[in-house]
């Protein structure tokens, strides 16, 4: 099946960049906030991986490891945005 | 030999809305901004590439996952980013200068967390400048 | 607390039960595909943190009724005594002993000496991760 | 299938448990605390007897034959342990019943301490190198929790290096495990030993035995690792340093004897060289650590490093009598440095501090405590009749035989300095007046009413008894070590136990 | 061999950078480094046992064994404890700085070398 | 909304018990379970009316699923046109909405639907604010706001 | 026998409880014991007589050939004799002169378990035995000499004893256990009995120097001498006695013990000659410099002590019946004169002689007492001094070559000089004009003046009748010198040089004391300088140099920086791991980068980026999200390469930890840049080291694997017995349990060390 083949591999390759691209804004930051939103979407691609490396393996087991990913990204979020809540630095440069 | 087509385009499309996300997460001028695109392309990113493995694997035990995940993701994706917007937003996180309105502004009163729906003509003296709003 | 988000809380009270049925699920099924008591546990600890983060640490006790440093004991008892069984059959400590269950309806359910285990597991992680948070929480307020 | 191996494991595991699912009633914690440490002293005994008439016993967990599941596997060695820490875990319940206060009881101490047992036993039976990671993890964290039990700041501090260092070893511990299994397939301790010498890269395997080595090294407390321990022995409540003093280093050591009587034998000529020199600097350092020190239990810390050092020695020099020394040398300094903490703990109550300066009058006043102390202190220095002599003369006499001249000085010179440091104790805290004056009340706020202060001597005297028992009646000591010592070389008859068996 | 190589370049930058940060001053960056190190320790467990792609040891339902060779085990079952057994001691010691800092009143060890000698 | 979700949960408890994961014994599950609340409630009127809108679920789901997709291609043309065309701000919406699962799921929707994005609820529950990426006609953003509202109100009460 | 030696032990547990039940007499009564023992031993005396030797065994330890094994020949009789003998004028005296001091009781316990020790001994037949009871003597005396502890001046003074004689005793344990090896025996009866002597033997000279290191130290011997007189200081003097006369002979006893078989060697001759000989000067020259009687007589034990120790290197048949000669006499008046110093003290409160005077009308008894004992110490005729004095120097004129010349000159000064300490502590303090003391002068009672009527007035009837001493004498010497002698004791030797030499002792000695005081003045000028470099200097500066090193080196090891503590210990493996494969080779890799996908790449350089950023960022917050990314980067490399369960774990853990880390580290202020850049290189590169090391050892390792894994087996077995299709789950809850039940202790275990670290707060409790 080429056609699929070369999806995933382009898949790959995108989110990669994707990965290189939000990964900086991880670093930049400035503010927690914009960390944090940096690391959802990193969840949200790792999520993305999982299911092509699924489709490219034709494992499906992997899913579960996706559905759990979506659960406690967003549990960190919370727990991120408590921590704003609780009076934490805002900008800790 | 059609799934797989789909499943192709699925993931493509997944894909390059991630990738649009990311973009937008770098090139957004402030917090808010890019969070509108992380949450939408984000959510529907990772949405449209679990649809694409179920169609792959086109088995019952899979789409069940899939549907997990994408509805968790659609009750999730909001929620998340509406604690961090406000989060940031009332720890004082500047906006963008191009920022046309702000009708929130000194509507929230951090000693008790509690948050008004109209001014107060006494707020506007008594609430303190944003700096010296988050303590310790 | 959160200042009490209603969003957040009213979302809470529909992911709580989604999450802890999940976790169950995980849990009886992992003997046979990814899960197990480790990764359920973990699951509905996170539900029950999560709820918390909502609500605030008494809402969150409220609701898990048991104080989990006791449901961390027991659930150490049921892993311990798991394996006694066998022990009293003159065999090894932690041999597996299984039974087939007719459960009407539902038709068999496999029970064994490694599912006890497995929930003596999954209440162990529950307690122990309850046990830090909801403490951690509580020396904040 | 024999029980009693699995025994010593399962008790405290229960107890401990039970105590934490009802931590709500102290007479449960309590009770717990007593029962346990009886019954593992029970199921010792057994399991003592058992190997001593049948050798080699091994249970295979879950009926799953060695080396595919993993199998508890008692030799004399083990046996012996497992006995000490029945003892040691009793004595120290006991004594905890009056020295714990009912805060530390309403916060885990006794299921903390049920476990740690619980740790340590399985640590000396398990057959299977992974395995004995979960051990001494379990073992660990018990000791961790115990560290901290009490919130005072200086065992906050003594905890941060104590939890570091320890889990930094913990950590090569388990990269070593691994490389062990991506080498030889398998984590049976009785298989690797059967693999050991076909393995064509003896460089590469000694190497993963060296990292074993630096791990347990950093149990042990060996030079130059032992930081963690002078850190932190001194700063819990003397219960929990005594029962560290017991066990806590002799896992490590333990550990050591273990992997390089039974595995990695392959290049002798580095491993216990290392071994040796490490021992010698061990010793010295430790002695000399304890000469600076002028706070009772600091002392008493540094002298665990130092006395370390003697047990690695016997292992270094490898014969059957050095090994069977060490093995007493474990027992004695176990009972003895146990018992010296604990004295130290009722000198507290009575003084109300640790320090040599505010001490002294202790013999006019605590008469009795007094001969406890010089019978622990002398037998700790290696004096005559008492343990300590003999196992010094164990390991001189093995050190002796096989030329091994100068570690023998090392051994002797550090002899000498440990009388040094015991006796500079018996002076400052008992022979030199009260520093309070003649009149001063002999005991603190903190000393406990008529009827708790047997469970205090109590302990002590037995103790202190079994320092001059076994220097006195040293004959059955002496010779369950040389068997438990000829066995540790006979590596055929072990593996032969462990994977000749059948799983039943 | 697939990617053990790259892992073993991966496992070797995680213990230095743990060891970097163990080497610091503040309580975070230590107990930061204790995180690094222990995912390096499972990696190297991972890698040093071989890597297989997409062969999950998994045994397909009505099936007595795998079809084909699948990932070794083991090691997962070995990792998987030492993950757990490091979060317990890891959650150990976060909450241990934190109670450090509370009582020394500063993010520096070298505020706490009064109790070794 | 709450008799949703304990459909939902009863079809998940269906497909545990009878171990088995496919989209068949789901679709099984939420029949049966959705029949089994059928029986239990119908005389309490109060939810009666859950049973009716059930088709109007799946509709808005369709909908809400076209203005997600709608939504990226929005921020796509922004985020890839280098000047920035929009006007952001933060504004106030007067809620008519007044029960938790109402304005929790406006908030919500808000959220994933172009340009906008709920930031909170005032504490007294009569206003939501509204970080809008384009305001450059905000009277045209708060009629789509109320009639998404309006639709929800109908959909859950 | 073994009965006998216990019988003390017991006794001595016992003697408090004896003491509050019969009090003021408890001196007497205590005292049947070693009267007891004396009559015991005297039954030995005809065998022994007759040349035979006893010997008694129990046993003990036969792992270690250690047995309770005892040998009753002419040596160990004599010196059994004497210490029952002498023990039990010591503890009826004890009785009346400490009968103020409030621990009698304690005193008892000491002195008598020090009598046991010392029998045990000087009658061990095992060697090991021998030097159990020689440790026990060491202990017993520092107890002994630290008697009035409360008195710093005790304290130090028995620290000193005991830190020397328990060195030299740890190279005696070294040396016996070297003789033990060597000749292939533990009993000193076969040891001696051996047909082939040890003076070949490679162990000869070390053991020989070890065994003399024990001997040396104990007895007092240059330069170990310093410490005898100070344990004189503190105590009474009766424990004084025991150690000048009894507890350092021990010493002596060895060396004359072992002569037989490790003597008649150059090494051997030389060595206890010169020593000896230059000791006993040593001795008689401290003598005259001290003026509180008790350290007189210390210092004249030490010159006696001298003299043995070279009588018995000498070695001649002459030597050794003048060793045991000397030996009885000294022991009878050096014992009176002890005692009679007491008596002087109990009735004058005075130690100092020079304060003396006049005391023979006052304490007409003890006069006339020290008088005897004096005459016997300085070698007049007709006491029992003289005899053994006469063969002294006769023994030393008959030494093997050089020797022969320079042990009668140092021998003949000491002479002179002990006359002239035999003068000052016998005469000075009874004669002339009477002094003002501190306490009415007054006699002694009974008690106190029985042992020195009986030791001085024996000393007189042995030297009127030598014949009655020859038997026991003649016995001892023959165990010294390994046969018999064939000597008999005489009085009266005629004229000769030996007797000239004690003439010319006499007179000059007595001027000496006729000028006592203007000598010691002269010598005190000299001796300022050369008192500095004095042994008991060096053993000062050893002590303050121990106490100083030791600081310094925990100091620097045991700084209390963590860091440094890491760093070692990295360090320390990584050196551990080169030196290992250096010295064993086997270091090869192998290793193929051509199968890496290019996500795989990515991943993992992500990782390896975020852990680097977490490791400089000064950003707290930055730090744990990054650790966030490197979580979930793991997870991914789990899940690419077939380890869905562990994908999960890792990123439940991760996420797990994160919050924690968010909800502890709010309170906590951001990084600081603490450490300078110079620290900072420094720190990189040995963290590069160790990143470095563990990458070569894992590649090393790759690709190497000796044997077929046993998950072979987990893999084929899982689903038929133990019906799981989750391998590593089926591994985790039945093939290896029990690791997961050890791993779920641990979690619990947190669980509670972070609820009490959480809620049971020292400060809570204070308040
Ligand atoms: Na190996
Ligand atoms: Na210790």
């Amino acid at each position: 099946m080429p056609i699929l083949d070369w999806a995933v591999n382009a898949t790959f390759v995108i989110l990669s960049l994707a990965l290189v691209i939000i990964f900086i804004r991880l670093l930049k930051g400035p503010s927690l906030p914009d960390r944090v939103v940096a690391l959802e979407l990193i969840a949200s691609l790792t999520v993305g991986f999982i299911a092509t490396h699924a489709v490219a393996t034709g494992a499906a087991n992997f899913l579960d490891v996706a559905v759990v990913l979506a659960l406690t990204a967003f549990l960190a979020a919370v727990g991120f945005a408590r921590y704003l809540e609780k009076g934490g630095y805002r900008s800790d440069e | 030999m059609m799934s797989e087509w789909i499943t192709a385009f699925l993931l493509l499309l997944g894909s390059l809305l991630m990738l649009l996300a990311a973009l937008g997460a770098l090139r957004m001028p402030d917090l808010l901004t890019r969070m509108h695109a992380t949450t939408k392309a984000g959510a529907l990113g990772g949405g449209t590439m679990v649809v694409a493995a179920a169609v792959f694997f086109d088995d019952g035990a899979v789409t069940a996952r899939a549907l997990a995940i994408v509805v968790f993701i659609i009750l999730t994706a909001p929620v998340a980013a509406h604690l961090i917007g406000r989060a940031g937003y009332f720890v004082g996180i500047p906006l963008w200068e191009g920022t046309l309105k702000d009708e929130l502004k000194d509507r929230y009163d951090p000693e008790t967390h509690t948050l008004a729906s109209e001014d107060k003509p006494e707020d506007r003296k008594s609430s303190a400048p944003a700096e010296d709003r988050d303590r310790d | 607390m959160m200042a009490g988000s209603l969003i957040l809380q009213t979302g809470t009270r529909l992911l709580l039960p989604l999450l802890l049925l999940f976790s169950v699920f995980l849990l009886l099924r992992g003997h046979d595909e990814p899960g197990g008591g480790f990764i359920a546990g973990l699951v509905a600890a996170m539900a029950f943190a999560l709820y918390m983060f909502a609500f605030d640490v008494y809402k969150a006790r409220a609701i898990l009724r048991i104080d989990p440093r006791n449901m961390l004991g027991i659930g150490l008892l049921l892993a311990t005594l798991s394996g006694v069984p066998a022990l009293l059959q003159g065999r090894a400590y932690l041999t597996s002993l299984w039974w087939d269950v007719e459960v009407p309806l539902f038709g068999e359910l496999k029970l064994s000496t490694p599912l006890v285990f497995d929930i003596g597991v999954y209440l162990v992680v529950i307690g122990t991760v309850l046990t830090i948070v909801l403490a951690l929480a509580e020396a904040e307020e | 299938m024999r029980l009693e191996v699995a025994l010593p494991v399962i008790i405290p595991l229960f107890f401990g448990s039970l105590a934490l699912a009802f931590w709500q009633w102290r007479g449960v914690q309590r009770a717990v605390g007593v029962l346990g440490g009886v019954a593992l002293t029970a199921a010792g005994i057994w399991l003592l007897v058992a190997v001593w008439n049948d050798g080699v016993l091994a249970m295979h967990m879950g009926s799953w034959q060695a080396p595919f599941g993993i199998v508890l596997a008692a030799d004399l060695l083990s046996a012996t342990m497992v006995l000490l820490t029945g003892v040691m875990g009793l004595i120290v319940a006991l004594y905890s019943l009056v020295s714990m206060t009912p805060d530390h009881e309403r916060f885990g101490y006794h299921p903390l301490l049920q476990l740690l047992l619980a740790g340590v036993a399985g640590a000396f039976l398990t057959g299977d190198i992974f395995n004995l990671y979960v051990w001494i993890e379990v073992l660990l964290v018990a000791s961790f929790a115990l560290l901290i039990l009490g919130g005072e700041r200086a065992q906050m501090e003594g905890a941060i290096k104590y939890v570091t260092l320890n889990l930094v070893s913990s950590l090569i511990l388990l990269a070593a495990v691994g490389l062990t299994y991506g080498l030889f397939g398998t984590l049976n301790m009785a298989e690797l030993a059967a693999y050991m010498g076909e393995a064509e890269n003896t460089g590469l395997v000694t190497v993963v035995g060296v990292l074993f080595m630096v791990a347990f090294a950093i149990k042990a407390a060996a030079f130059p690792l032992f930081f963690w321990l002078p850190a932190s022995y001194h700063t819990p409540p003397v219960a929990i340093s005594a029962i560290f003093a017991a066990l806590l280093t002799k896992v490590g050591v333990y550990a050591l004897i273990r992997f390089f009587t039974l595995m990695f034998t392959e290049a002798p000529e580095v491993t216990q060289n290392i071994l040796l020199w490490g021992s010698g600097f061990t010793m010295l350092v430790g002695v000399l650590g304890a000469a600076a020190q002028f706070e009772f239990r600091r002392i008493l810390a540094f002298h665990s490093v130092s006395q370390i050092g003697y047990i690695i020695m016997g292992l270094a020099l490898h014969t059957p009598l050095a090994l069977a020394g060490s093995l007493l040398f474990i027992l004695h300094h176990s009972i003895v440095k146990t018992n010296l903490f604990l004295i130290s703990g009722i000198s507290y109550f009575a003084r109300g501090t640790h320090e040599l300066k505010d001490l002294g009058g202790l013999y006019r006043t605590h008469p009795g405590l007094s001969v406890l102390f010089l019978v622990s202190a002398l037998s700790l220095a290696g004096l005559p009749p008492l343990s300590g002599f003999l196992v010094k003369l164990m390991l001189v006499r093995a050190g002796l035989e096989i030329e091994a001249y100068w570690i023998v000085a090392i051994a002797l010179i550090t002899g000498l300095l440990t009388f040094y440091s015991m006796v500079k104790i018996w002076a400052e805290a008992f022979w030199k007046a009260d520093p309070r004056g003649e009149q001063a009340p002999a005991n603190g706020p903190a000393w406990p009413e008529r009827g708790g202060l047997w469970l205090l001597y109590a302990p002590v005297a037995a103790l202190a008894a079994l320092a001059v028992l076994m220097g006195v009646a040293a004959e059955p000591f002496l010779q369950l070590a040389m068997a438990a010592g000829e066995q540790m070389l006979d590596v055929d008859a072990y593996v032969e136990a462990i994977l000749g068996g059948d799983a039943q | 061999m697939t990617a053990e190589p790259l892992l073993a370049i991966l496992v070797g930058v995680l213990f230095a950078t743990a060891t970097y940060l163990m080497l610091r001053r503040s309580l975070v960056k230590l107990v930061i480094g204790l995180i690094l190190l222990s995912n390096a320790a499972n990696l190297l467990i991972f890698a040093t046992s071989g890597l297989t792609r997409g062969a999950p040891p998994l045994i397909p339902e009505g099936m007595l064994t795998p079809e084909g060779a699948v990932a070794d085990p083991l090691p997962q079952a070995l990792i998987l404890t030492a993950i757990v057994i490091s979060f317990g001691v890891l959650a150990f010691a976060v909450v241990l700085i934190h109670r450090a800092y509370e009582v020394v009143g500063a993010d520096d060890l070298d505020e706490m070398k009064d109790t070794d000698t | 909304m709450n008799l949703l979700a304990l459909n939902l949960l009863l079809a998940l408890a269906w497909m545990m018990l009878t171990g088995s994961f496919t989209a068949t014994s789901l679709l099984s599950g939420l029949v049966f379970s959705y029949m089994a609340l059928w029986v239990a409630f119908n005389r309490k009127a109060d939810h009666s009316s859950f049973f009716w809108k059930v088709p109007k679920v799946i509709s808005f789901i369709a909908f809400f699923i076209y203005d997600l997709i709608k939504a990226n291609l929005v921020v796509a043309w922004d985020v890839l046109t280098p000047t920035h065309l929009m006007k952001p701000g933060v504004i106030a919406f007067p809620l008519r909405a007044h029960t938790d699962a109402q304005i929790t799921v406006l908030a919500n929707l808000i959220s994933v639907t172009p340009g906008t994005l709920s930031l909170d609820v005032s504490t007294d529950r009569k206003v939501l604010y509204i970080h809008a990426m384009y305001l450059q006609d905000e009277d045209k953003l708060r009629q789509e706001l109320r009639d998404m509202e309006s639709r929800v109100m109908e959909l859950i009460d | 026998m073994l009965f006998a030696i216990l019988s003390i032990f017991v006794v001595a547990a016992l003697a408090p409880v004896v003491h509050r039940a019969t009090g003021r007499h408890s001196g007497w009564v205590l005292a049947l014991l070693p009267a007891a023992l004396f009559v015991y031993f005297a039954s030995f005396l005809p065998a022994v007589a007759a040349g035979e030797s006893v010997r008694l065994a129990w046993q003990w330890m036969p792992g270690l050939d250690v047995q309770f094994s005892f040998l009753i020949d002419g040596l160990s009789l004599m010196f059994a004799l004497l210490i029952a003998g002498i023990g039990v004028f010591v503890v009826s005296y004890a009785g009346r002169y400490l009968e103020a001091h409030r621990d009698l009781g304690r005193f008892y316990v000491l002195i008598l378990s020090f009598m046991g020790s010392m029998l045990g001994l000087v009658l061990a037949d095992n060697i090991i035995l021998m030097f159990i009871f020689w440790e026990l003597t060491s202990i017993t005396s520092y107890l002994l000499i630290g008697y009035n502890h409360e008195d710093l001046k005790a304290r130090k003074a028995a620290l000193q004893g005991l830190i020397v004689t328990v060195g030299g005793g740890l190279a005696l344990l070294a040396g016996l256990v070297l003789l033990g090896v060597a000749s292939g025996s533990w009993e000193l009866s076969e040891i001696l009995a051996g047909e082939d002597s040890l003076h070949e033997h490679a162990l000869y000279l070390p053991l020989v120097i070890l065994i003399l290191l024990g001997t040396f130290t104990k007895s007092a011997q240059f330069p170990f001498h310093f410490w005898l007189p100070n344990a004189m200081a503190a105590p009474t003097p009766v424990s004084a006695y025991l150690h000048s006369a009894t507890m350092v002979k021990a010493g002596v006893y060895l060396m004359a013990r072992l002569n037989p078989e490790l003597g008649g060697t150059e090494l051997w001759t030389w060595t206890l000659g010169l020593f000896g000989a230059v000791t006993m000067f040593t001795g008689a020259w401290m003598a005259i410099q001290s003026t509180e009687i008790k350290k007189l007589l210390a210092y004249s034990t030490v010159m006696a002590l001298g003299t043995l120790t070279m009588l018995i290197g000498i070695g001649t048949p002459y030597a050794a019946m003048a060793g045991a000669t000397f030996l009885l006499a000294h022991s009878l008046y050096k014992g009176a004169l002890f005692m009679l110093a007491g008596s002087i003290d109990h009735g004058t409160g005075e130690k100092e002689v020079p304060n003396m005077g006049g005391l023979r009308r006052a304490m007409p008894l003890t006069a006339a007492f020290s008088v005897i004992a004096a005459l016997s110490l300085a070698g007049l005729p007709p006491l029992f001094g003289f005899v053994g004095k006469e063969l002294m120097l006769e023994a030393a004129l008959g030494a093997p070559d050089a020797l022969a010349v320079v042990l009668p000159l140092l021998a003949l000064a000491s002479a002179i000089l002990v006359v002239a300490v035999a003068a000052i502590v016998g005469l000075r303090p009874f004669f002339g004009a009477r002094r003002e003391y501190k306490r009415t002068p007054h006699e002694s009672p009974g008690a106190m003046l029985a042992g020195p009527a009986v030791l001085s007035v024996l000393g007189l009837i042995l030297g009127l009748f030598p014949a009655l001493a020859q038997p026991l004498v003649a016995a001892t010497a023959m165990s010294i010198h390994g046969a018999d002698t064939g000597m008999e004791l005489k009085l009266w030797h005629g004229i000769n040089l030996p007797l000239g030499m004690s003439l010319l002792s006499l007179a000059a000695g007595l001027v000496i004391y006729r000028f006592w005081d203007s000598v010691r003045a002269g010598i005190g000028r000299i001796m300022v300088p050369a008192g500095r470099i004095a042994p008991e200097r060096g053993y000062e500066r050893f002590m303050d140099g121990l106490v100083w090193f030791s600081a310094f080196q925990t100091r620097v090891l045991q700084n209390g920086y963590l860091r440094t503590y890491v760093m070692v210990t990295m360090l320390t493996t990584v050196a551990l791991v080169v030196g290992t494969f250096a010295a064993l080779g086997g270091f090869e890799i192998s290793v193929r980068f051509d199968d890496i996908l290019i996500h795989e790449w990515v991943i993992v350089a992500l990782v390896a980026l975020a852990a680097m950023f977490v490791a400089t960022t000064n950003s707290r917050l930055a730090a744990v999200a990054s650790l966030g990314i490197v979580g979930f980067g793991v997870a991914l490399i789990y899940v690419f390469f077939s380890a869905p369960d562990l994908g999960i774990t890792q990123v439940l853990v991760e996420t797990l930890t994160v919050i924690l880390l968010v909800l502890v580290l709010f309170r906590l202020p951001g990084f600081l840049k603490f450490s300078n850049p110079l620290t900072r290189v420094r720190d990189v590169i040995a963290s590069l080291a160790v990143g470095v090391t563990m990458t070569a050892v894992l590649m090393a390792t790759l690709g190497v694997q000796y044997f077929p894994a046993i998950s072979e087996y987990h893999i084929a077995e899982s689903e038929p017995s133990a019906y799981g299709r989750n391998i590593v789950n089926v591994i985790l809850v039945d093939f290896r349990a029990l690791d997961t039940l050890g791993e779920l202790f641990v979690l619990a275990l947190a669980a509670v060390g972070v609820y009490a670290m959480i809620k049971f707060r020292a400060e809570d409790r204070k308040s």
